[in-house]
């Protein structure tokens, strides 16, 4: 029990009362990458969502069942959800940096939140983060220009480098390569391998490629349901579900 | 009632609205009459609207409204801008002082002209000031500030009031004056009579000046006034606010004529109220710019006269007072000069009052001092050839 | 480098304050909304608790009776509010809505920028003094007291309202919608219409409603130029009454019946509005905008 | 493509006509009112000149006129920066915490909010007159005048319920709606990915609120404020109930506890009723447009505000 | 050429007056289709959006040099670009449904907004793209269903249904697949290939292994300028430049 870093139990979610993940449980190992994949719709975004509450912000949402992260339950009531995020990063599907806000200043948000003043601190921070997210060498000499000018690919790896300033224990990411060319998306990937180390790592992603590259388990989800979750190389190569067999050939093929 | 002058039966007026506006005082007894006048005649709607007497004359002067009521006669500057105004006294009302003092819970303080200007030029203060409580040595005067309330929105009411104490204290007229609204500064200004009302109800040791009816609806408290004999102190009441404007009505001028700075504060009798004042209904006497149709003149002048005969039997439901036969007379001379393009709307010799009523009061003054031998005989006579040569009496 | 653990002690330092201040935040924001709805609550009680015995159909249908007695109702008042409230909305809602959208569109021209500080200018003119211009331009030219000057006047009021929440809203929306509907070659109208407006019409109805609302209260210009009247509407050259000037007379008067009738022609202006907000909602959400399958 | 496809192209020039007209009919009739009412206040600025912005005295009486602005435009700067004090951080709260309740306490807040902010000026002026002004003399102004009058010249002069703090307080009620029904729509339409990303990163609600919410809507704020001071400096007759009224000198604010009076309130109490073509009528009108005047202080400082606030202009993020 | 569907020539952009493509000329053949590949913030999405003038609506972008479409120049003054756009889908690297609108309304937006009424051909229109943009058997029983409530890859498939229903003569895809999953993007990939019968497609991607298998022509970007632009065999076989066998190798290496 104690190798794991976030447990996901009976995670069911309810979209105006209309179920679009059942029961879905997933472990994820302290310091491991894994992959979520799945055809679009089937809910990975939602499931990905539930593991830092991100659901309460929307109030049509109702989500049931446990997160336990470092052995706390983040759906108790008596819990702060709070607390937790801070632990968990996340990137999102469509990049959302603060619009009115510069490249440097969005980096550093999270740090501002928590009350971060010392401005050596915060360059460092900037730097680091903006180097481990490939855009350093894009943005460097211009970084108090507003964050909505930059490129897609530039938005999407701002807000990856956003998320990693707050220093998280655990990152998940949706699709975050998607928007991204093939030299950025390496260097990303590299950056997740290099994480690995500190991170417990969960990540969605259309290229299966990628998944075997980086990730240690995968799980396969389908019309909601958890169809298959296990050790990478496993799923790929012997899965046991048709399903999962079906779909990952489906690439292959 | 009957001057001779009879309902212009008329087969072919459309239905037609007749719409006036002005003074507040007098708008529910108007109102009453528009709700009576159908019965009288169908076929004419009145409507009036209390906008205050300035409004009024301001509507009447820009020819947006058919007639206008105020409280305040035209001064010489209005009556230039509106040249041919008829006043035609309407209804009689008096101004009650209320008071709101908790040790005496009923009404009958008694109160001088000078005492109401000191207190709300701020000399009086106090409640047991000895220049109140030597009036009114029967009760306990408290020892207490008193809080003037005023009208804060110009009002024919404060016009009134304020003309009443310049008349009485040299030094109110000097440092305050009479007008709609008042440099006073000393209390509070409220707006409305029923802002007044409420507030006086409200708040102890108030005092505040308020039209005799809102006093009477409410209840409240209201000092008895000296009259202008110093002789007395009067209770507003239907008599004595009668009597103020019986014993003024020989110094009044004709509808026709200036009526700049006529009031009937302070008028002169034992029984008289000196806080009483006529409304006036305000029109021009030729109807041409303001109505349509001659028809319709006729129609405006039936209910006038109806107004100032049948319609006074309306008033004491309403705490109004009905207007004395005399002034009726002096009335119904101005619905006599009511003319549409040039024509009157009732013929000459149906009336033979109005020749009676033709002589300016000028004249009757100017016979007055020629009997007190105040001037000679040949300005006398000077005086009569003006009158011929510039036709003014035939 | 910030290192790891440092991180952790700086947040664990400061996090308790920070759910102290949100918290206190919170707070404060549930007191705001309790202490603002105390004094709300309360009118809206006094206008039911007081309006609701002078309720009754002859009320709601007849001319006033004579004043201090018990009959007679406020039937042209409602009339005219309707009418008036109608009128001024003919005028006010396009003018206000098509400058809102020159507002957004040019909202970089030089003319725009003037335009809108005047509009601002507008919006936070006197009503008292809208009165009196219109008084001064229309009924003295005219030389009567018309609907038309009063909902002349009322239109001033709401078209800078109007013009503003417009631009306001159709800042809202995201470019990408406007993108969406270039790439499919629309004509600019069209996206700015049934793209662009139809997107922000929460926030355009909120403002048209705001104005409606704002104008169906008005008293002092109507005072000005509609004058008031105790019979129903008949022609355009008379004048009329409206519900706030009914309101406005009657708390003037000293009858307690009169009184009765002033909060009962409150309740029944609250009641119009609401019917009417909630009639253009529902239009809006059903008819006008979601186009049939 | 197509073959019915519109090919009427006209219409876009057509529309852009039409609101271009419409945009520049608000042009015109500011221009003709700022005209008129120039040319109706002539003969004040003719016969006082800037002096009747910096006096006081006011006297309407025949003859012994004298007029002077400068009370009623320093009673409308206390009344309405009192009221918008009091007003904004209210509407704020309120706007924030309907859009983070529960669907069905957010429906009627909003019915309540839409609701007030319906009520007409008049119905909220007897309202303070007859309910809120009792109670407030009772358990607010008696106390502090009590504690404090004889010493603070703030709280000094007789509570009587009709001056300045009052006033002030029952505007600031009434704005409250306005201010938080345009701020809720502006809230509201936030893009959800902005407060996601602040939410990401560990924001507590009001954090939320500062990083996400605040940045992307303060001009639409500003904006729902102004629109709310717009109501406070124009009202008229709920002030015009509950300032006390004071004219000339007496007018000039001293204590909170002090009648006092507005531009727009005096405008109230004596247009009506001033004579055509006299001095008090130009002056009544001058104030009028001064009022004017103040108008375009307000928004020139509220535009300096927004530009120097103001970075996203348009839509969200730009792809 | 006559040949050439459309002809852009000279393209170069200004945003705030800095130059974010210089000098770019490409020509594009009837149905055929060109992948446009770079890394990100080399200025694809920018070239691509001159092609149909969608730059007009930034004031502060500047656009200098021609676009021919069909022999006429899109940036004469006396064009009206609607007439233009209108045989120019696009679709986006975000994916844009309207947001109050049905997905049925979103899908025939283009036409009933250009004023088709008729209630057959929307009907059919709206099956015909769906169909082509392999949505329809998931949203089939559902079209009056809210356009936002779709996920993230429905809804980009949404908007290149939208885009398919006007009947385009040219379309142009930003990224359309990096929020899809390998399924759709096949099935996107067949559509692709299908509609290059009438079509002349345009399109960006970062899946090189994509752009290798649809793409007749492939054109490398970087920092704003042209690099290479070639037959796609020959471009990721025996590239001329050295920066490009650079790019197309760090992704194959
Ligand atoms: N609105 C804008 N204002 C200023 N600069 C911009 C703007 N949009 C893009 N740029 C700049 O222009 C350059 C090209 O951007 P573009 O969006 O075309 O790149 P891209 O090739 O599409 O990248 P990606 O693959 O990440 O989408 C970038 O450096 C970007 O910073
Ligand atoms: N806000 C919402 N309201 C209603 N239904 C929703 C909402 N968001 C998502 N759904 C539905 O929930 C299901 C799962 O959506 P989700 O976004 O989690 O899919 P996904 O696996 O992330 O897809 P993709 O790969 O396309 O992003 C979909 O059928 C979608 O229609
Ligand atoms: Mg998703
Ligand atoms: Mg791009």
């Amino acid at each position: 029990m104690e190798s794991y870093k976030l447990i996901a139990e009976n995670i069911t979610v309810y979209y105006n009362n209309v179920k679009s993940i059942k029961n879905v449980t997933m472990k994820f190992k302290t310091n491991t990458v894994t992959s979520l994949i799945g055809p679009s719709g089937c809910g990975k975004t939602s499931f990905l969502r539930c593991l830092n509450r991100m659901h309460d912000m929307n109030k049509k949402v109702r989500v049931t069942g446990k997160v336990i992260i470092d052995g706390s339950n983040l759906y108790l009531d008596t819990v702060n959800p709070i607390l937790h995020r801070r632990k968990v990063g996340m990137v999102f599907q469509k990049p959302n940096p603060f619009p009115t806000m510069s490249i440097y200043d969005n980096v550093i948000a999270g740090l501002r939140l928590n009350g971060i003043k010392d401005k050596k601190i915060l360059d460092d921070a900037v730097q680091t983060s903006l180097k481990l997210a490939y855009l350093w060498d894009e943005v460097n000499d211009n970084l108090k220009q507003p964050a909505i000018e930059l490129s897609g690919g530039q938005q999407q790896r701002l807000c990856i480098a956003r998320a990693l300033a707050i220093k998280p224990e655990i990152i998940i990411m949706d699709e975050p390569s998607s928007a991204l060319d093939p030299v950025s998306t390496q260097k990303i990937e590299e950056t997740i391998m290099n994480l690995k180390k500190t991170l417990t790592i969960i990540i969605v992603t259309h290229n299966m490629q990628q998944a075997i590259r980086i990730s240690d388990y995968t799980a396969f989800m389908y019309l909601g349901k958890l169809i298959e979750f296990d050790e990478t190389k496993k799923l790929f190569t012997s899965p046991n579900h048709q399903l999962t067999a079906k779909y990952v050939k489906g690439f292959f093929g | 009632y009957s001057y001779g002058f009879e309902k212009i039966q008329s087969n072919n007026i459309n239905k037609f609205q007749i719409n006036g506006a002005g003074a507040s005082f007098p708008f529910p007894l108007i109102d009453l009459w528009r709700t009576k006048y159908i019965n009288v005649n169908p076929e004419i709607n009145l409507n009036y609207q209390s906008i205050g007497s300035g409004g009024g004359i301001k509507q009447h002067i820009e020819k947006t409204i058919q007639f206008a009521a105020t409280d305040v006669p035209l001064t010489k500057n209005e009556a230039k801008l509106a040249p041919n105004t008829l006043h035609i006294p309407e209804t009689l009302g008096a101004i009650a002082v209320i008071y709101n003092i908790p040790e005496i819970p009923h009404k009958g303080l008694k109160l001088t002209g000078v005492n109401l200007a000191e207190i709300y030029m701020g000399e009086i203060t106090m409640w047991n000031d000895p220049k109140i409580k030597i009036h009114n040595l029967e009760v306990d005067l408290p020892n207490e500030q008193i809080i003037p309330i005023r009208r804060s929105d110009s009002s024919g009411t404060t016009f009134i009031f304020t003309d009443y104490l310049s008349k009485l204290s040299n030094e109110f007229y000097i440092k305050v004056g009479a007008g709609k609204s008042v440099p006073l500064g000393n209390g509070v200004a409220v707006i409305g009579n029923e802002g007044v009302t409420n507030i006086v109800e409200n708040t102890f040791y108030s005092i505040g000046y308020v039209e005799l009816a809102y006093a009477l609806q409410t209840n409240i408290s209201f000092a008895y006034i000296e009259n202008a004999d110093q002789t007395n102190f009067v209770e507003p009441t239907i008599d004595s606010i009668s009597s103020a404007a019986s014993m003024m009505a020989y110094d009044m001028p004709h509808a026709y004529e200036s009526w700049d700075g006529i009031t009937i504060t302070n008028s002169p009798g034992i029984e008289s109220y000196p806080l009483s004042s006529f409304t006036y209904l305000i029109i021009y006497d030729d109807l041409y710019d303001v109505i349509n149709s001659k028809e319709h003149a006729i129609g405006l002048a039936n209910l006038f006269y109806w107004m100032l005969t049948e319609g006074q039997n309306y008033s004491k439901s309403l705490f109004y007072v009905p207007l004395p036969e005399e002034i009726v007379k002096l009335s119904i001379t101005g619905i006599i000069n009511l003319k549409y393009d040039g024509e009157l709307l009732i013929n000459d010799a149906k009336s033979p009052h109005y020749v009676d009523y033709n002589v300016p009061i000028w004249v009757k003054h100017v016979a007055q001092w020629w009997i007190d031998d105040m001037i000679s005989d040949q300005e006398y006579i000077d005086n009569i050839n003006y009158l011929l040569t510039n036709k003014i009496i035939k | 480098m910030i290192q790891k653990n440092e991180y952790e002690k700086q947040f664990y330092k400061n996090i308790r304050c920070r759910l102290i201040i949100n918290k206190i935040i919170n707070i404060c924001v549930i007191l705001a909304v309790v202490f603002a709805l105390i004094p709300l609550g309360s009118i809206i009680f006094e206008v039911f608790k007081n309006g609701i015995t002078a309720i009754s159909i002859e009320f709601l249908t007849e001319v006033p009776g004579a004043i201090g007695a018990k009959n007679g109702g406020i039937g042209p008042a409602i009339q005219g509010t309707l009418l008036i409230i109608l009128f001024s909305s003919l005028i006010g809602i396009p003018i206000g809505l098509f400058s809102g959208i020159f507002l957004y569109e040019f909202h970089d021209r030089k003319l725009a920028r003037i335009i809108r500080f005047v509009n601002d200018v507008f919006m936070e003119l006197p009503t008292i003094i809208i009165g009196i211009f219109t008084f001064l331009v229309i009924v003295l030219t005219l030389g009567y007291f018309t609907i038309l000057a009063g909902s002349f006047a009322l239109s001033l009021i709401m078209i800078p309202i109007i013009s503003k929440t417009t631009e306001e809203s159709l800042k809202m929306v995201p470019m990408a919608y406007k993108e969406a509907g270039t790439a499919l070659g629309l004509q600019n109208w069209i996206i700015s219409i049934k793209i662009i407006m139809v997107t922000a019409k929460k926030g355009i109805l909120n403002g048209i409603l705001l104005s409606v609302a704002r104008i169906s209260g008005e008293t002092a210009p109507l005072i000005m130029t509609t004058l008031g009247s105790s019979q129903f509407f008949h022609s355009f050259n008379s004048p009329i009454d409206s519900l706030p000037l009914r309101i406005w007379r009657f708390s003037l008067l000293p009858y307690d019946e009169a009184q009765t009738y002033g909060w009962g022609s409150a309740l029944v202006l609250i009641f119009i509005i609401i019917m009417i907000s909630i009639i253009i909602r529902y239009a809006f959400n059903t008819r006008l905008f979601k186009i049939k399958t | 493509m197509y073959k019915n496809f519109r090919a009427n192209l006209i219409s876009d020039n057509t529309f852009k006509i039409i609101i271009t007209v419409s945009a520049i009919y608000i042009l015109i009739i500011v221009s003709l009112l700022i005209t008129k009412l120039f040319f109706e206040s002539y003969p004040i600025w003719h016969a006082n000149g800037l002096s009747f912005i910096v006096n006081s005295d006011w006297n309407t009486i025949e003859g012994r006129e004298s007029f002077g602005a400068l009370p009623y435009i320093l009673g409308t700067m206390i009344t309405s920066a009192i009221a918008m004090a009091i007003a904004i951080p209210f509407s704020i709260g309120i706007a924030m915490f309907v859009s983070y309740t529960p669907q069905k306490l957010h429906v009627f807040l909003n019915f309540i909010i839409d609701l007030l902010a319906s009520i007409p000026s008049i119905i909220y002026g007897l309202w303070g007159l007859i309910i809120f002004r009792p109670i407030f003399i009772k358990s607010v102004e008696i106390p502090i005048h009590d504690m404090l009058g004889k010493h603070v010249w703030l709280f000094s002069g007789i509570p009587m319920g009709l001056d300045i703090i009052t006033a002030s307080i029952v505007l600031s009620i009434m704005i409250i709606p306005t201010i938080s029904s345009v701020s809720r729509e502006i809230i509201k339409s936030v893009p959800i990915q902005q407060q996601e990303a602040a939410f990401m990163l560990g924001a507590t609600e009001w954090e939320i609120f500062k990083l996400a919410i605040f940045p992307y809507s303060k001009a639409g704020l500003v904006g729902a404020s102004i629109l709310g001071l717009g109501r406070a400096v124009g009202e008229t007759m709920a002030i015009t109930m509950l300032i006390g009224n004071a004219t000339g000198n007496f007018a000039l604010p001293k204590s909170l506890f002090q009648a006092g009076q507005t531009m727009s309130s005096i405008i109230a109490n004596e247009f009506i009723e001033a004579p055509p073509l006299s001095l008090h009528l130009s002056a009544l009108i001058g104030i009028g447009l001064i009022l004017l005047l103040f108008a375009i202080c307000i928004n020139i400082i509220a535009h300096i505000l927004v530009i120097r606030m103001l970075k996203v202009q348009e839509g969200s993020i730009n792809t």
